[in-house]
């Protein structure tokens, strides 16, 4: 599957927008940068590219991965989250640079055109599903429930406007029940409808996911962020083990597995 | 009509080993070649050091296996790999090695099982050459790695070279140990054909919040530009005290880190994580060598090569 | 009427000699002090460590000396000081050696000259601890460092031992071996009183244009952030051997940087080429150090010490 | 002499102000950069800075040594050649940012208010004469010969409008040697007249204006550019030979050395 789709490139790509999302402070905050970034025939929501600005140097070795956001007439929209010391440099970036990039990389979301499908993400884990949503031959089919921690205006909340979205502000561990619940009971629902279940966020997030997913065995999909080094299934730094015990790359063959064959 | 050609080329020998440039992808840092296939033509390297290989396949350490330091990285892989045997089956063939040169990395943890994976290499197809990783702990002597030990890595060469027929043989040296050079000339007078100089620096970081360290492996080996200047200190140590090429590897990231190397008495070289840096890394240093020559008035490697004035 | 004070504390003690707090500044990156004193007040640093002394004054080695590399440098110093004489008599009592520890770094070519300039300087006003800079070539043995053999370096520990009376004994060691551990036991066994990891890093840089070594000498001292994560991993690989203090050295820049090293096992650090990177930055680290311990959550550095989770 | 003067300090300054002088390309030009760093109370021309601006990170280890351009109502004005790594990130430092800043630093240049003086410089060696000339209490006095590769608009040159300057364009080795006779006859008369030659410039330069003060007798100081890591005296990385062959530092018993006492 991942095979036919990796027709990956790397190039320095012009940075034509990159701006904070919301009124909140940049640090912490979530940029929508948009790259020039032409010639993919094919991806897949879900897959990921690797960045690297001229601003790291020598002294940060790797490219940072971030989701595919959404990718239109040769422009690359990406939504990062001003986190660290590298996420820090992409968001500095402004127009005219160019940044380094390389991908599409990974497999991608499962995509089931007539079965119900039930996004969950937390945080930036929303990403993926900006495109996913855009390129869905059946949004009707679409749901999304989003947990979160900064206002919808930091996130790319108006890309959902036309599918069944909702999302669940986390202040405290109230909020994150009724989260949970809410997640439960769609799952209960989606299982019923054979239905597919499709997420992204922060480990803690997926591991309730996949218990989740065992308790309502709705067939579900994760999409892990282990630490990447190198991108492209060569340093082995990126591995989670599947359900034979294996250890596998999570940038090659993953980052989407299925909740049954992963171990989180 | 004869057209006009620059003269100038960065073809190079490693002993018998014809290579068309002195880049090769450094073991460990480039899979089994194929991950690299979409950034580049292959077949335009020096030549490909695959992923080390055991006898039997392992799962390596457990995770996390990597930090970023500053300019480098730490690693603890531990040798993940699928077998020699897979390797051949399913990974070699697939490689473009009638065109250029794939060498084949080993591991093991005692002189029988270097001797055999040697063995098993040599009579394989397609097999350039075998690089020796003698950098992992000798069991029977008590974790002290094969590699800081003259005599130990001397040993592993003579058996794994008893088993090798006409595949040459190249030793990959810790710098880890006192004295490079005494470690170099025992490994050389056990008949290794090249030395590839270095591995990784044993190194360490932690997490402050968590108070754990950041690899699950505690130490893991140093690689990037930080390790440069070790790097070449010890080619130039190296290639001063044995007659065998030296390959030089530790964080060359450009053609003219490529160039620096061979000016230190490098034969060729090792790229390792600058494919990290970004995955088309080696081949665009390729690509950029023969200018980065002509810029420095040379037309032959053979012209730079050790030619540092001291 | 009692005022709420905070009860962070980063004082630390190395075995006798009580500090303010762990920040020391490595030999031969602080001069002999007063170099320092415009950008900091001298007596808020935990102690300083100066430029390595020798019996006669030394020229040192030709220029160039210094050579940037990623995330470090170069030196091939060479030991060029003014003689511990001139020292004594010129230098130290411009310190506030009654307000902050001075601890003299001295070098020598034999055990004997290092007897002699131990007992000077414990003989000497104002000298809270010696270091011991193993880090030199043992001329009678055919220039291995005393550092890089068990043997030599404890025979030198030993000699100055002798002379030292009641200031402690500090030995600074070099990475460049082998077993860091071994060298660290025999040195304990032979009576030092501390233990400083790390010394810097053989490494060499070349410019490709001249085809010359940027460094007169060749070979030179990596040091700097490059070199954080071997140093750390020689204080873990150190603390867990001996039963001694051990003092961290090895690209530490920033209060954060200290505390990853009091968790590795340090007892105190020493602060070297992070003083180029700005004159201030040991008093900025040892004034940002309480707050850095706050919000980790602990009000005294033995809360942290050697804590780390394996 | 020195000492007296040190009451350096170390400081994040704000720049207030960085462009490109001339029409030239960026790489290989002299930028002005002013930086907001009130404080002193003394200094003298031919003292200079160390400057790290924050984009070094951790890659890039030492501040970089400039001469004081000029000082004036706690701004700092700085002349750069963005000739390397380090010169290229101050050349990028834009008003708003911070750089750090330590000094005054070293000895700075003889001044005799009734001497006349001869001023000697090769390339972005003309800085240090722009504060010399505008702090000089006998303007009339002073003299500047400059030997230089870039069109004069991209020097500051207009600061020596009120004295006797002139320029001399090198670009080949007969516009040298005019060069090189000037001096040479500049310095005969300055002998004769006991008057002061302050050269500042690169080695090569330097070694000419040596021997020409050998050869003419004229009192003469040299401005070394030694290859800095601390700029403070501590490091020992920059010394040159004094004629004791004594090694000296050229941060803090220079950079300005009389030319009979030092080798170059
Ligand atoms: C397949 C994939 C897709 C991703 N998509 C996005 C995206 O669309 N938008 C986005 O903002 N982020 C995304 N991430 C996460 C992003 O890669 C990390 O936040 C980033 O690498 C952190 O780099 P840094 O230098 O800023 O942080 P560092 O300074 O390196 O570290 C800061 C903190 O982030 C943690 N961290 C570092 N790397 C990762 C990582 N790979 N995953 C999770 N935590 C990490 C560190 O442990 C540390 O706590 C994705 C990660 C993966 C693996
Ligand atoms: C006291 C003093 C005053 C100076 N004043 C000025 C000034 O006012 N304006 C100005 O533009 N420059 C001045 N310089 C020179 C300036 O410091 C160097 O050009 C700068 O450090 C080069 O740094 P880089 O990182 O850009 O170059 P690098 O990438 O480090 O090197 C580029 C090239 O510059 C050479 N170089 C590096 N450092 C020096 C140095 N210190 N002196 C000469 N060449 C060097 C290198 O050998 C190399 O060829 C002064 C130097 C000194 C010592
Ligand atoms: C992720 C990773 C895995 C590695 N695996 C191996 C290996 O299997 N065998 C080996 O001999 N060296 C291995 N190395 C060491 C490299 O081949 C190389 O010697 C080292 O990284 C220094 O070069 P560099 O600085 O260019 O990376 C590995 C290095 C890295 C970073
Ligand atoms: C310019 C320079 C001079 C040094 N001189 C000495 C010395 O005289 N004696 C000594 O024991 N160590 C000396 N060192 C080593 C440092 O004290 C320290 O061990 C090393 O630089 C690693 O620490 P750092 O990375 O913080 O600089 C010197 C280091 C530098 C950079
Ligand atoms: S990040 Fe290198 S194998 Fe996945
Ligand atoms: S630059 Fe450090 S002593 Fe002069």
């Amino acid at each position: 599957m991942a095979q036919a789709l990796l027709k990956a490139s790397c190039h320095d790509a012009p940075v034509l927008e990159n701006r904070l999302l919301g009124s909140g402070p940049a640090a912490g905050g979530i940029w929508k940068l948009v790259l020039d970034f032409p010639g993919w025939t094919l991806w897949r929501p879900g897959q990921f590219v690797m960045l690297r600005p001229g601003s790291f140097g020598q002294e940060l070795i790797w490219g940072r991965p971030i989701s595919i956001g959404d990718y239109q007439n040769g422009q690359l929209t990406l939504y990062i989250l001003n986190t660290g010391r590298g996420t820090e440099k992409l968001a500095a970036l402004t127009p005219g640079e160019t940044c380094t990039v390389w991908g599409p990389l990974g497999n991608g979301f499962a995509q089931e055109k007539s079965a119900s499908t039930l996004m969950l993400c937390g945080g930036i884990g929303i990403a993926p599903f900006v495109g996913y949503t855009h390129a869905h031959p059946a949004p009707e089919k679409l749901t999304l429930l989003f947990g979160h921690r900064l206002p919808l205006d930091s996130y790319p909340w108006d890309a959902f406007s036309s599918i069944s979205a909702r999302g669940y502000l986390e202040q405290g561990p109230a909020d994150l029940q009724e989260f949970i619940t809410a997640m439960r009971e769609a799952m209960v629902t989606t299982a019923a409808e054979k239905g597919l279940v499709l997420s992204c966020g922060p480990l803690p997030f997926l591991r309730t996911v996949q218990r989740l997913a065992k308790e309502t065995g709705a067939r579900t999909q994760l999409s892990l962020e282990n630490r990447m080094g190198c991108g492209v299934g060569a340093c082995l730094g990126c591995v989670a083990e599947d359900d034979q015990g294996k250890r596998v790359q999570t940038c090659s063959r993953g980052p989407v597995f299925w909740s049954t064959k992963i171990t989180v | 009509m004869p057209t006009e050609t620059s003269p100038v080329s960065p073809a190079v020998r490693v002993g018998n080993l014809a290579l068309k440039n002195p880049i090769l992808t450094a073991s460990g840092t480039f899979g089994y070649g194929l991950e690299f296939a979409p950034y580049g033509d292959l077949k335009s390297l020096g030549g490909i050091i695959v992923k080390g290989l055991s006898l039997k396949p392992r799962l390596g350490n457990p995770m996390p296996r990597l930090a970023e330091t500053p300019c480098g990285m730490l690693n603890a892989i531990g040798l993940q790999n699928i077998g020699v045997e897979a390797f051949l089956q399913d990974k070699l063939p697939a490689l473009p090695h009638q065109e250029v040169p794939v060498i084949a990395n080993l591991y093991a943890c005692d002189a029988d099982e270097f001797a055999a994976l040697g063995g098993i290499l040599a009579r394989a197809e397609g097999i350039a050459a075998i690089e020796v990783n003698v950098s992992c702990p000798n069991v029977a002597s008590g974790g002290i790695l094969f590699g800081q030990d003259p005599i130990q890595a001397a040993r592993v060469t003579e058996a794994v070279k008893k088993q090798a027929g006409e595949t040459p043989v190249w030793v990959k040296l810790t710098p880890n140990v006192s004295d490079i050079a005494a470690v170099a000339r025992a490994v050389e007078k056990a008949g290794a054909d090249a030395l590839c100089c270095i591995n990784t620096l044993p190194g360490m970081a932690v997490d402050l919040e968590r108070r754990t360290p950041r690899l699950a492996n505690v130490i893991g080996g140093l690689s990037g530009p930080a390790i440069k200047p070790v790097a070449l200190r010890c080619v130039w140590e190296v290639a001063r005290a044995v007659k065998i090429p030296v390959i030089g590897v530790g964080g060359i990231s450009s053609a003219r880190d490529v160039l620096e190397f061979i000016l230190a008495g490098a034969t060729a070289v090792q790229v390792g994580t600058a494919n990290f840096m970004r995955p088309d890394a080696a081949f665009a240093m390729a690509a950029a060598l023969p200018a980065a020559m002509q810029a420095l008035g040379i037309s032959s490697l053979e012209e730079l090569r050790g030619q540092l004035k001291v």
